[in-house]
């Protein structure tokens, strides 16, 4: 956080949401016609529709320390491209298994139908997203991951990384 | 290097009320590759747009954002602006800072944090925006209609009315469809034959329509504008070229007792025979399966065993050796039509339906369908319109409709309403009462659907003016008792049993697909529901679109639809064919998907989760030019730009342009930086 | 034995293929081998030290394979469902190779070590095996043999990490993905693996960091295990060619039972069956989505 | 310069302990409890496991690890601030290795010491002592001797432990070695010839069993490779070959790396180098999209030319120590010591000498 912040002691989670245009980014458009207040923890993505959504897209956005994730887009049968949201159902129906088994909680996973009428719904999963991951602390363990490996781990050499985690409150310092 | 321009819209005060606009616009400035970052009061007015039109010139932006409302909102708007400054429109994007920031969110840091992450994303995804130009594909104007029903007679009529040329292919013998067997319309009941006429002569005789009857659709390749189709005229033994419709060939042939599929097989018909007098055209076809000449050669004669039909004709047009025959049409859009069928009750169920043994229809000659009251009640039927019992030829004087024989039944296979049969039995009543006054006529349903224009005065016309006796119940058995057909019954409203007496029985039987349709649909890639019913692209949105561009549909293979339904739903097809005949090229949004044919290793499984049929296979060839493999492609006039391929691709080799992998890389390396 | 190389003499010799994929002796136990002379075909042999799934040198990239000529290959009844898999992936046509089905009684888990399949020894691949006799081939030699024992170790130990906490779960596989140095001899002993430059191998973007630290691996496995799920044969090639032994074969064969739960889909040796990727039901449960 | 002394286990533990306290790690072939054998940091020498199991991966991770970052970058503006990975490492004591993993260090700090020097990997060689300790051998894929080491060998070590009854011999063989002896002469007691004796009957006995494994004349197989770039031979390998990188990465002697840059953020990043292989397909392939290395034939004889002709032309070492662990690692079976035997014979009949 910035220096002119004072630091905040609640831990605030880092999701990102990816979402389809059509039916969940409209729905959030709508939540914000609506000026319903909601949680300001989650970043969008937008894409086209849900079948865009690769399984990559989720290990990067772990893989980098966010905290938690929520894929949303059409309800069945509403999808804009008629299909693509059941691909990505069957997709993500093995992916969060698959996540499980790897040890990544699916609390921290999050998938919805949202259509472009339910910005209340929207505001709901958003909202219960950040207390959900909130009560489930910061999930850091992925991304510290890259300090180990077996062959001479403790010889990895402590490069000095800048830490830009703090980097995007310092460039809105401005603010 | 990227030269970013950043533009922050304080929407009047609908963002900078909860949003500090100046110190996104101040945190941007530093962002790597930002080469000008600005806020203003209202971005999207005329000076708001010259200031992003001046800064495109002035610091030569690769790239701009808009940090403002949703890009649906003004996406458009500024892509235009920045076309005009000589920028393309694809490397401009909206950051929405205020559907999805400033509305929702009150003022402070983690609103200002967040609308700075909102807009640094954006800016890394258009470093990664390419360029993109409009999907410019050729285009024949010249479309395909299959089915010559109502709905496709009327749009074959509009679109060639409109200018293009329309090949039309009718399965049958004759264009006109069930609606030609009907006798009166409802709710005007206008004779049937009166309206269908004129308009299936005008098809004949349009000079842009070239029609194909007794013909079916063989193979179709190629996309949309550029349709490759084989259309097979299957061999009618008569010279169309010569054939003068005088039928005599009809008069001569011995063969007389062959159940009349017009008449729904309460007439006869000869083995040589136009399917009814108003028939289009009036040529006869020869019904190889039941000619004596031609079951004879079946079993191997030598000698033909007739030949009358050919000694009648004084044309010489009767031709025992004629071959079908494979005929290319190039079209630049389809228009299926294909109709419906009825439900076979009692006979043999296919595709796992189970019929009504307990009704006895074919085993009672009195229980009829409705298509065979229809026959009853038409002038031009086998009775010449007087309604008698097909068992001994009397009237009679009780008549009871059984509705929803099939449709809305999950037992039988289908759970959908069949639509138009509340009104068609309504209709028969009146057909019958005005026919035999001392008749009565007797309605079992489960619910009167009468949604449409006069159709509920039409139903209250049937029961307070012509008398009919509405029933709401089921029947679950019919048996015969002596002359008469017993019906056993339950009256849902009375909570009593309802058993009647009736001299004849109708039965409304459901409105069922094609069984075709599945195959034409695999031809097209063109989905069809459960049932077999071709599905529309969106059932709101694109009613007469279908998943493939280029083809669209009409009329009853959709879903059950009456007359003036399928006639809309034409028009509307034939009015998106036109749109599209309307410039001399197709241009399509540059968001499609393209393949890196280099890595791609031709798994095809994009191909499986395309919902377009977009993907076509192309050779790959070693250098001696020998075919060495197979990658994919996609069509960029049928990719609609979804991406499910590309994450489907396990090597990667799809890009969706406008979300590419580089992009949304960016856009989450932006979102969560260490 | 002789039936063996008597029939990939005569495909030899009368030109049906040019090269006859099998096993011979080595002195780690049988290993693959290339036979494209008719008198070199006395070293085929077949026993249960035969692991290797020889579908994976059918991938139409191994051009060093690709030159010898059309191939015929010495399968058993499982390495069949790979050759499948390659068929639906549409990489060859059937016509362009031979098969050589070899009646299968089990093999071991370590043909350096092990040579006759008992109890102790028999692959866990070989529980459940309902293609001991191949049924797709062009060719079944050797007797029936009688069925292996049954050794359910894979399944006992995906229930034994299912039962652990998230955060234990994890922990394991971090300690696993540590010893991964990326050789990727997974990925190329695999035959299902056929990609010609892998998600792995790409810089732009770099969705699989390159380095092979545990978080890069991590993400590499989950990938891996991704576009394995629905395709996946579970020969365990993977897991017996990692020279760091991470117990791979968990992942997929965890991956094989959310498949099997969740569509009712079996592999089959039969490349008509229709694999559940890039297909969907309706009423595929969505029970997790909100 | 050679100096014998003797430790007894106890002494060894104390001092293993000592130079912990004092802040030196401690290397040595440990039993995982997954039962594999493997060179890790210990913190007890009692966690040590001498001559059970042969290590895999070989020692070489801890002098050029699988990944290790070169640098950092960050973006700020139009400039770019680097900073470099430190070359200073903390002291290590490598206990216990086997002598082929300890002489392939000493063949590889050629190349790293070549047209550039590597501040890595110098770095934790000057950082390291090395104890190698006699090998009993693994079994018939082990060929040291052929390739000019052997089990007792003390090429690239401080010192050679042969492990006797109630203790080690051991025998200092370097500078660094006798100013370790120098400075902890404490923990050590004087050899005796019975010792000395013992070991020397052991050593030799080792050699001879591992000298059945293999014999043959690199000299001759280099010359064999150099004057057969295209012969028939090189075919009968590839096709077998899966081209993953099995066999490089448990290799005490293969040190290709591959360097590459990973974002962690907007503008900023690390480059590390990662080991790689010359079995894998993309080794070669040129921006062009040209691979001169077009398919596994190449690439397998890439693999032999380079450790028995290339890199002897130019330094003087054959690239491999005959630890065998590439032989036990494919999962195709591709076997060294064959091909190095088929060579040899090949060799033998055109120059007419003995096979």
């Amino acid at each position: 956080m910035s220096e002119m912040t004072e630091p905040t002691t609640e831990f605030e989670p880092r999701i990102t949401a990816f979402v389809c245009n059509w039916c969940t980014y409209t729905g959030a458009d709508m939540a914000g016609t609506s000026r319903m207040q909601m949680a300001s923890n989650v970043r969008i993505i937008r894409l086209p529709c849900t079948g865009r959504i690769d399984a990559l897209f989720i290990i990067k956005a772990f893989e980098r320390g966010a905290d938690g994730v929520i894929v949303s887009g059409c309800h069945p049968a509403d999808c804009h491209y008629t299909a693509g949201n059941y691909h990505a159902r069957r997709r993500f129906i093995v992916f969060r298994e698959l996540l499980s088994f790897m040890g990544i909680s699916n609390e921290r996973v999050i998938f919805s139908w949202v259509s472009a009428g339910e910005g209340a719904k929207w505001r709901e999963v958003v909202n219960e997203t950040v207390e959900r991951v909130r009560a489930l602390g910061p999930f850091t363990a992925y991304h510290e991951l890259a300090s180990r490996q077996m062959v001479g781990g403790a010889y990895e050499t402590e490069v000095e990384l800048p830490d830009v985690r703090e980097a995007p409150a310092e460039a809105g310092g401005a603010s | 290097m990227a030269r970013i321009g950043v533009f922050v819209c304080h929407c009047g005060e609908n963002i900078s009320r909860t949003v500090d606009c100046s110190g996104v616009a101040k945190a941007l400035a530093d962002h790597p590759g930002v080469a000008v970052s600005m806020d203003y009061k209202y971005m999207c007015s005329d000076p708001g747009q010259n200031l992003v039109k001046q800064a495109i010139e002035e610091h030569a932006l690769t790239g701009v954002v808009v940090a403002a409302c949703s890009p649906h909102m003004h996406e458009k708007t500024f892509r235009r602006a920045a076309s005009q400054a000589g920028l393309n429109p694809f490397v401009v994007e909206m950051a929405n800072v205020r559907e999805q920031c400033s509305w929702v969110h009150e003022a402070g840091p983690a609103t200002d944090a967040k609308a700075i992450d909102i807009v640094r994303t954006i800016v890394e995804k258009v470093k990664n925006n390419a360029p993109l130009e409009t999907v410019r594909i050729p285009l024949t104007k010249r479309a395909l209609v299959i089915g010559g029903g109502i709905a496709g007679i009327q749009a074959a009529l509009d679109i060639a009315d409109g200018g293009a040329e329309v090949v039309l292919v009718e399965k049958e013998p004759s264009i006109g469809g069930h609606m030609s067997q009907l006798s009166e319309t409802f709710p005007t009941l206008d004779c049937s034959q009166c309206i269908l006429t004129p308009r299936m002569v005008e098809v004949y005789q349009h000079p842009r329509i070239t029609l194909y009857t007794h013909s079916e659709i063989e193979a179709v390749d190629g996309y949309i504008g550029n349709f490759h189709v084989t259309v097979r005229k299957k061999a009618r033994s008569v010279d169309e070229r010569l054939c003068t419709g005088c039928g005599d060939c009809q008069a001569a042939c011995p063969n007389r007792k062959i159940p009349s599929e017009f008449d729904a097989e309460l007439g006869t018909r000869p083995a040589i025979y136009v399917p009814f007098p108003q028939a289009v055209p009036n040529i006869p076809v020869l019904d190889r399966e039941n000619c004596t000449l031609f079951k004879g050669r079946a079993k191997g004669r030598e000698k033909d065993l007739c030949g009358k039909c050919k000694e009648a004709c004084l044309r010489s047009a009767i031709d025992y050796e004629q071959q079908d025959e494979l005929i290319d049409e190039k079209v630049g859009a389809i228009v299926i039509a294909t109709g419906f069928k009825l439900y076979t009750i009692g006979r043999e169920q296919p595709e796992g339906l189970s019929g009504y043994p307990e009704y006895n229809y074919g085993e009672i000659p009195d229980v009829i369908s409705g298509l065979q009251f229809e026959r009853l009640a038409s002038a031009s039927g086998p009775t010449g319109g007087r309604i008698v019992r097909p068992s001994d030829g009397t009237v009679p004087k009780r008549v009871v409709f059984l509705q929803c024989i099939g449709s809305r039944d999950p037992e039988k296979g289908i759970s959908y309403c069949s639509k138009i049969c509340c009104m068609y039995a309504a209709k028969h009543t009146m057909l019958y009462r005005h026919k035999v006054h001392d008749g009565q006529a007797t309605v079992f349903y489960m619910d009167i659907r009468t949604a449409g224009k006069g159709y509920e005065e039409f139903v209250r016309r049937a029961i307070e003016e012509d008398g009919a006796d509405y029933i709401r119940g089921r029947v679950s058995r019919m048996y015969r008792d002596g002359d008469t057909v017993k019906v056993v019954g339950y009256d849902t409203l009375a909570g009593e049993p309802a058993i009647l007496d009736a001299d004849m029985v109708v039965l409304c039987t459901a409105i069922r697909p094609h069984k075709g349709n599945k195959n034409l649909g695999r031809k097209l890639s063109v989905t069809y529901d459960q049932y077999g019913f071709i599905s529309s692209a969106h059932p709101k949105l694109r009613p007469v679109e279908t998943t493939t561009a280029g083809v669209f549909v009409a009329g009853a293979c959709m879903s059950p639809s009456d007359i003036p339904d399928s006639i809309a739903s034409a028009s509307a097809a034939a009015s998106k064919v036109l749109g599209m005949f309307s410039g001399d090229e197709l241009e399509r949004e540059p968001t499609v998907a393209i393949v890196n044919e280099r890595t791609c290793i031709g798994c095809f499984n994009c191909e499986k989760v395309c919902p377009y049929g977009a993907i076509e296979h192309i050779d790959v060839c070693n250098r001696d030019n020998e075919i060495c493999g197979h990658v994919a492609r996609v069509l960029p006039g049928v990719c609609q730009g979804c991406g499910t391929c590309v994450a489907t691709c396990p090597s990667k080799s799809v890009e969706l342009q406008g979300f590419t992998d580089e992009q949304i890389f960016a856009e989450i390396n932006a979102l969560l930086t260490w | 034995m002789t039936e063996l190389q008597d029939l990939a003499r005569k495909l030899l010799e009368d030109g049906t293929v040019a090269v006859v994929i099998g096993w011979e002796e080595g002195r780690r136990g049988p290993r693959p081998v290339s036979i494209t002379e008719p008198d070199d075909t006395e070293r085929l042999v077949f026993n249960a030290r035969c692991v290797h799934n020889l579908a994976t040198y059918l991938d139409p990239r191994r051009s060093q394979v690709r030159k010898l000529g059309k191939p015929a290959i010495v399968v058993k009844g499982c390495d069949t469902k790979a050759v499948a898999g390659l068929l639906r992936e549409a990489q060859f046509k059937r016509e362009d190779v031979v098969l050589i089905g070899m009646h299968c009684g089990g093999v071991v888990t370590d043909p350096a070590e092990q040579t006759e399949v008992t109890a102790e020894t028999v692959a866990p691949r070989c529980a459940g095996c309902d293609v001991r006799e191949p049924h797709r081939t062009d060719y079944v030699l050797g007797e029936a043999r009688v069925e292996p024992p049954q050794n359910t170790s894979i399944d006992e130990r995906v229930a034994a990490l299912d039962a652990m906490t998230a955060d234990e779960r994890f922990e394991y596989w971090a300690t696993q993905m540590e010893k991964c140095v990326r050789c990727y001899a997974c990925r190329q002993a695999c035959p299902l693996c056929v990609c010609d430059v892998c998600v792995a191998d790409k810089t732009v973007p770099q969705w699989i960091e390159r380095a092979p630290h545990a978080r890069g691996n991590m993400s590499w496995h989950l990938v891996r295990a991704m576009h394995l799920a629905g395709r996946c044969v579970g020969c365990g090639e993977c897991e017996r060619a990692c020279p760091m032994d991470i117990p791979l074969t968990l992942l997929n064969r965890k991956m094989q039972q959310v498949v099997a739960e969740s569509f009712e889909y079996h592999v089959s040796d039969d490349p008509e069956v229709v694999s559940p990727i890039g297909a969907f039901r309706d009423d595929d449960h969505e029970d997790f989505i909100l | 310069m050679s100096a014998y002394a003797f430790i007894t286990a106890e002494k060894l533990a104390e001092l293993v302990a000592d130079l912990m306290e004092s802040g030196t790690r401690v290397i040595a072939p440990i039993t995982t409890a997954e039962g594999r054998a493997t060179y890790s940091a210990i913190e007890d020498l009692s966690e040590a496991t001498f001559n059970q199991g042969l290590p895999m991966p070989s020692l070489k991770g801890h002098f050029l690890p699988p990944n290790e970052a070169l640098l950092s970058w960050r973006q700020r503006g139009g400039d770019i601030e680097l900073k470099p990975a430190s070359t200073q490492f903390a002291p290590q004591l490598v206990l216990g290795a086997r002598p082929c993993d300890v002489e392939a260090l000493q063949v590889v700090d050629a190349v790293m010491n070549w047209d550039y020097h590597d501040d890595l990997w110098n770095g934790r060689r000057a950082a390291s002592t090395i104890f190698a300790m006699t090998c009993a051998g693994v079994d018939d894929s082990c060929f040291c001797t052929a390739v000019g080491s052997a089990p007792d060998s003390a090429r690239g070590a401080d010192a050679l432990l042969t492990e006797l009854p109630g203790g080690y011999l051991i025998e200092f063989t370097s500078e660094k070695g006798e100013a370790f002896l120098g400075e902890h002469g404490r923990y050590f007691d004087t050899a005796s010839d019975e010792a000395v004796a013992a070991a020397d009957s052991l050593r030799a006995e080792t050699r001879t069993r591992i000298e059945q494994n293999l014999v043959v004349d690199t000299a001759r197989i280099g010359r064999w490779i150099d004057g057969h770039f295209d012969d028939d031979f090189w075919p009968t390998l590839g096709p077998r070959c899966n081209g993953c990188g099995a066999c490089a990465s448990v290799c005490p002697t293969c040190h290709c790396f591959d360097i590459n840059d990973e974002q962690t953020g907007v503008g900023t990043g690390v480059r590390r180098r990662n080991w790689d292989s010359c079995q894998a397909k993309k080794f070669t392939v040129h921006a062009s999209g040209h691979n001169p290395r077009g398919d596994q034939d190449a690439r397998y004889r890439q693999r032999i030319a380079h450790k028995f002709y290339i890199y002897p032309s130019k330094f003087g070492d054959v690239l491999c120590t005959g630890c065998g662990r590439c032989v036990r690692a494919c999962p195709s079976n591709q076997d060294l010591v064959e091909i190095l035997q088929t060579i040899d014979g090949l060799a033998a009949v055109e120059e007419g000498g003995a096979a």
